[in-house]
């Protein structure tokens, strides 16, 4: 190799030389991490982000079928207007545990903790996150906030509904409540340290070459989702603080009867909460931009219109809280602001959308079970978005309000969205995590079973909610009786959706084909590592010379081996932000 | 009328109130199928056209197009200002209440609607209005969140405990529509339902006549009628079945085992601790949870509602 | 970027000095408040002094003032999305608009 | 990684590559960490703000029940805590094992002054009655001053701002704790400092919260 060369940004002013090394890059793994260190207590106590985050993938999967089962009861629960199988009461907490725990123990690790975990620092070319020891603490606080959860089950439970709205749940004399708000401010830390671990790692930890216009989408994406972690969990924390203190010693704040005022609470409440579901998504859009290009062979459609549409959505995500709030007696100027703030927040999304369509043009598909997953993405994501402006309309939204039209249209962005893209992301990342090929017809099928499912769910709660059905309800007058058997059935189908891929996934595990480096072709870095990788991600301190999209550049370049030569520079340009520096290689 | 989302819309019931709200409905709608079919069919198409052909296949390299992205953000930003603009209007005619508006008070406590009329009239989960003339409910809650939602009116408001909200809405037929309660408010939130019954105006004159001033008949009359219009039937079952309380059949005169392993007998002062405190005393195997109805109850009211109990055999 | 990053070490000098400045800004707060202006002034005036000591304590304790822009930038964001949750929560709690009923 | 972990100083963790790198993530990740406990205090300063609008008098009235003068004390015990642990850090950077150890002491010292101080002032007002929550149970003579139907509310946000900064106190009393037992230990040199650093930011956060709390709560009769 003679002089390979960076042309980007080469008007930057001082370019830096690095004396770079070339290696022949590994086809079979040696020590991958899977076998470096064997045994569940070098697991359990394991530093390293790979591990991290297949734990966080296990526990989230393991919350996402128990969450998931409930659903199926409360499903079964409604096939009939009055009393099924459950007594009310009951049916009151499963759906609150059915929200609480979707929504803290599935959706908002889901994608950062568990994929992000994983994939985040082999985008950077980094041998781990900045701080290991305390992703590890995250992942422990995380189980702590779970166990608190489930003790308030054995102390009567909590049947507030995820939302905590005060004075019911303030008034409520359950020890459940104050076990569950113990278990969710335990929890927010967990989210926030995640989000302090990211936002460090990608500003000081990538690889020399990885500039900010060579960051990966899913590594913007994280990035403005971590800042959204950083800025609205502590308000969460302060505000279930304020609630157990409610709650325990009636301190009077929330509470009407003392003299307080419930609707500042929803406030404090939506504070985070609204910014909570970009959380949510905003992580599973980067999943959809890594995927979309590497099945298209395509470099991706306005890079910068993506990348800055997520910090565009994080910033627009904090000033629109108030619009959970159009029926709760705020005051109409705070309504009327949040309204049109609301619509600003869609311009973003849709720009993602038209951006991801745009880069399938004359680009050359192949339909595997990833891609398929981003297609169903697309057209449920962007029902949920529609449906979103529908809220977002003050005078719709006065009707539709707390009807199964809002269930309908959140199970349709963080189902339909964080879920599917969630999907794409394991169906794509599962042979670098594992080394093994999934089956891939019996994938297309589940995909199938669950758009279906899905739809056959969903579909029928929009029209019964713009009938009137309101939610959290455990009767219902017969008039709604077939929308809800029909949900019903849907509900069963989607379940058997999963437990297909439970099954090929598990089974791939151990009858897996052998995944090569790179099954995809992919120009991203992290699938320029062996599969499953080393235990430090890569052998050697990567150098990066093209963006993780140049698919016009030929797929040899980024199979180079080019690596830092020690003792000559050997320096990340983490700091250095320009993004300028010319590569200059020596055969090794 | 004949718009593609009808099929999803209740009946219009009070177009005052409703008119612009599904207007708006059915634009969002037609405007977002429009929009969705041609990123979904786009999609569809550009997976078959550019379906791969091999694995060498090379594709262009198109980075952005700012035209384009201009395009389709100013758009839909614009389409959203209109929605925007509909939306603010119709909900400013959903806050603003006509000046000649007739008021009734509602009151939403768990898990039950108390109407308050002007001549004294009371009724319990049935709203009794005259057609054709604008309603203003007046509402407030006694003990946690609720909210009032009418369908077929297109009009919802939470009901909260430290303030009054309102609702208005204009009935054009003679009938009846249903009412929810849409905040979560405990084990029977779901049961918390009532009626609007609209009268042609004349019938609803003689209606509020016969229901009017002070409450006559014999003590038990009066206990029976007060029991039912403070909805303790919901909680509590006059046929013995088991609901949220304790039955009221038979219950004058039994020792009552109490949650705390003591027990007592009911008589007047245990029945009266019981409504206005009832968290003092609380029965085996029951929750905790009634409202306490401290200067809520006169005293003559407690009485006959004892008078009443003692009737329940 | 040099090769060898030196770090700031603020002097002695420099340390007692911010020290100092805060102690008699805190004796001035008191003072100003014992004076009793009237409404806004007496809340303006000690809010001028803790921000100013809030300047103090983050420029030069915390050494922002030598650190890389982009910690202070951190801390300015910080601010900035606190005074935006408090201003719009006042959008709301100011303007409401109680109506009482007339019977 | 062999010959990688070669050249690197005992101190680096392996995935840095050198000291410089690991102190600079340390100080970001400190101040990410920062941002959130300015937003954690933010909720209960927004509350604050809120009531305070809503009810002016109660402020200014309720505020007669607190102690200027040990408020004032207590802010500047604070500064001069502040101070010393930036002095600490200054000893640390010029290899000053001494000057560190006596400076972390000092701090600690300070800290603990705060508590005693805020314990009295706390113990004062319970003993009056003035007690959050379901403890709200004035005195006769309290409750002709304190004639507000909120004034539980103005005392639920004080005990809850002070107490939650209290618990900061706290924690930094453990930190600091930890880094003298290090810092005799010998593990500090101007090479490595990097605990000393961020803890060291940690305190004068929990110093910027009072700073405003002082005014907030003890200075508007």
């Amino acid at each position: 190799m003679a002089n390979v060369s960076t042309s980007a940004n080469s008007a930057a002013s001082t370019p830096m030389k690095l004396k770079v090394k070339q290696f022949q890059p590994a086809q079979t793994p040696t020590n991958t991490y899977l076998t470096d260190e064997k045994g569940v207590w070098a697991w359990l106590t394991t530093v390293d982000h790979k591990k991290i985050g297949l734990m966080y993938l296990g526990s989230v999967a393991f919350f996402f079928a128990l969450a998931g089962f409930l659903a199926i009861a409360l499903r079964t629960e409604l096939w009939t207007p009055a009393k099924t199988f459950i007594e009310a009461d009951t049916y009151n907490q499963l759906f609150t545990l059915h929200g609480a725990m979707m929504v803290f123990f599935v959706l908002v690790p889901s994608i950062p903790a568990a994929l992000g975990n994983f994939i985040l620092p082999m985008q950077l070319g980094a041998k781990d996150v900045a701080f290991p020891r305390l992703n590890l603490a995250s992942f422990y606080i995380y189980v702590f906030g779970a166990i608190f959860t489930f003790l308030s089950l054995a102390n009567n439970g909590f049947d507030t509904g995820w939302t905590f709205y005060t004075p019911y749940s303030s008034d409520t004399n359950s020890a459940g409540i104050i076990w569950v708000t113990l278990g969710v401010f335990i929890l927010g830390f967990s989210s926030i340290l995640t989000g302090t671990n990211f936002i460090t790692t990608i500003h000081k930890l990538r690889a020399p070459g990885i500039s900010w216009d060579r960051l990966p989408l899913n590594v913007w994406a994280l990035y403005a989702t971590s800042i959204i972690q950083v800025l609205a969990t502590p308000v969460l924390a302060i505000t279930i603080l304020l609630l157990a203190m409610e709650n325990i010693l009636d301190i009077g704040i929330f509470d009407p009867a003392l003299g307080g005022d419930p609707v500042l609470y929803q406030h404090f409440f939506w504070f985070y909460s609204h910014p909570a579901v970009y959380i949510m998504i905003v992580p599973g859009f980067g999943i959809i931009s890594e995927v979309i290009t590497t099945f298209s062979k395509k470099t991706i459609f306005g890079y910068w219109a993506i990348a800055l549409s997520s910090l565009a959505i994080a910033f627009i995500g904090f000033l629109v809280w108030g619009h959970h709030m159009f029926t709760s007696g705020q005051s109409a100027v705070a309504t009327t602001i949040f309204s049109f703030l609301t619509f600003l927040v869609g311009i973003p999304t849709g720009i993602k959308i038209f951006n991801w369509v745009a880069t399938l043009y004359r680009g050359s598909i192949s339909m595997k079970t990833p891609m398929l997953y981003v297609f169903i993405f697309i057209f449920l994501f962007s029902i949920g978005g529609f449906t979103g402006i529908m809220l977002g309309a003050l005078s719709v939204d006065i009707h539709l309000h707390d009807t199964y039209y809002v269930v309908a249209h959140f199970h349709y962005v963080m189902m339909g969205g964080t879920l599917i893209a969630l999907l794409a992301g394991l169906h794509y990342w599962w042979p670098k995590m594992t080394g093994k090929m999934y089956n891939e017809p019996l994938a297309k099928i589940a995909a199938g079973f669950i758009f279906i499912g899905f739809n056959v769910t969903f579909l029928p709660q929009f029209i019964m909610g713009a009938q009137g059905m309101p939610r959290r309800y455990y009767n219902y007058i017969d008039q709604f009786t077939p929308f809800h058997q029909t949900s019903t059935i849907g509900s069963y189908i989607l379940a058997l959706g999963f437990l297909i891929i439970l099954y090929y996934l598990a089974h791939s595990l151990f009858k897996g084909k052998k995944a090569g480096p790179n099954p995809w072709n992919s120009r991203g870095l992290e699938w320029q590592s062996t599969s499953p990788p080393d235990f430090h991600n890569f052998s050697h301190t990567p150098v990066v010379i093209h963006g993780p999209y140049d698919y016009h550049q030929p797929i040899e370049e980024f199979q180079l081996g080019l690596a830092v030569e020690h003792g000559h520079g050997e320096k990340y340009l983490a700091a250095d932000a320009t993004g300028s520096e010319a590569a200059e290689t020596t055969s090794a | 009328m004949g718009r593609l989302f009808d099929f999803m819309l209740p009946e219009n019931k009070s177009p005052l109130t409703a008119d612009s709200t599904d207007g708006l409905f059915h634009f969002i709608n037609e405007a977002s199928l429009v929009l969705f079919l041609g990123v979904v069919l786009a999609m569809i198409y550009f997976a078959i056209r550019y379906k791969r052909k091999s694995e060498d296949d090379k594709t262009p390299v198109i980075t952005h197009n700012n035209t384009l992205e201009i395009t389709w953000s100013v758009i839909p930003l614009l389409i959203t200002f209109v929605v925007f603009g509909w939306g603010y209007s119709g909900w400013l005619n959903l806050k603003t209440v006509p000046d000649d508006a007739y008021e009734i008070h509602v009151t939403g406590f768990k898990w039950n609607w108390s109407v308050n009329y002007e001549n004294g009239a009371q009724t319990i989960n049935e709203i009794h209005v005259p057609k054709g003339t604008p309603i203003k409910l007046v509402m407030q809650s006694r003990d946690v969140l609720h909210s009032f939602f009418v369908p077929e009116y297109r009009v919802k408001h939470d009901v909260l405990p430290n303030r009054y909200t309102y609702v208005w809405f204009q009935a054009e037929e003679a009938g009846e529509s249903q009412v929810f309660c849409t905040e979560y408010c405990g084990t029977s939130h779901s049961n918390m339902l009532a009626k609007v019954i609209v009268h042609e105006p004349d019938d609803f004159k003689t209606w509020l006549d016969e229901n009017g001033g002070t409450p006559s008949g014999s003590p038990v009359e009066q206990g029976e009628k007060l029991v039912s219009l403070q909805g303790c039937q919901t909680c509590h079952s006059v046929d013995g079945s088991d609901l949220i309380g304790p039955s009221f059949k038979g219950i004058w005169g039994r020792d009552r085992n109490l949650a705390d392993g003591s027990s007592v007998t009911v008589d007047e002062n245990y029945i009266r601790e019981s409504i206005l405190y009832p968290g003092e005393k609380i029965a085996e195997g029951y929750q905790n949870v009634m409202t306490p109805y401290e200067g809520r109850i006169s005293d003559e009211e407690i009485t006959n509602i004892i008078e009443y109990l003692k009737t329940i055999d | 970027m040099s090769e060898h990053h030196e770090h700031h070490i603020a002097s002695a000098k420099q340390l007692w000095g911010i020290g100092i400045a805060l102690l008699i800004l805190t004796v001035l707060t008191v003072t100003v408040a014992g004076l009793g202006l009237p409404s806004p002034f007496d809340i303006l005036t000690a809010m001028a002094i803790a921000l100013t000591k809030a300047f103090l304590v983050a420029a030069f304790f915390m050494g922002l003032y030598w650190d890389t822009k982009f910690n202070s930038m951190l801390l300015i964001g910080a601010l900035a999305f606190f005074i935006l949750m408090v201003s719009i929560t006042l959008l709301d709690t100011l303007y409401r608009d109680d109506i009482v009923p007339s019977f | 990684m062999a010959n990688h972990s070669a050249t690197h100083p005992k101190h680096v963790h392996h995935h840095f590559v050198d000291s410089n790198q690991q102190f600079e993530s340390a100080k970001l990740g400190m101040w990410v960490f920062l941002v959130n406990e300015i937003l954690f205090f933010g909720g209960l300063f927004c509350a604050y703000i809120i009531f305070r609008a809503w009810y002016p008098e109660l402020f200014t009235q309720a505020a007669l029940e607190l102690n200027t003068f040990w408020g004032a004390v207590n802010t500047v015990v604070l500064i001069g805590s502040s101070l010393t642990v930036a002095m600490a850090i200054r000893s640390a950077q010029n290899n000053q094992k001494r000057g560190l150890e006596i400076n972390l002491l000092i701090t600690i010292l300070l800290a603990c002054v705060f508590l005693v101080i805020k314990y009295f002032e706390y113990e004062h007002k319970l003993h009056l009655g003035i007690a959050p929550g379901s403890f709200w149970n004035p005195t006769p003579e309290i409750a002709a001053v304190l004639d507000h139907p909120k004034a539980n509310i103005f005392f639920g946000i004080y005990y809850m701002m002070t107490g939650v900064h209290g618990l900061h106190v706290i924690v930094g009393i453990g930190l600091m704790i930890w880094l003298y037992i290090r810092a005799r230990k010998g593990h500090f040199n101007s090479e490595y400092y990097t605990p000393v650093e961020i803890t060291g930011l940690y305190w004068h956060l929990v110093d910027l919260i009072w700073i405003f709390l002082f005014p907030l709560l003890y200075l508007i009769e």
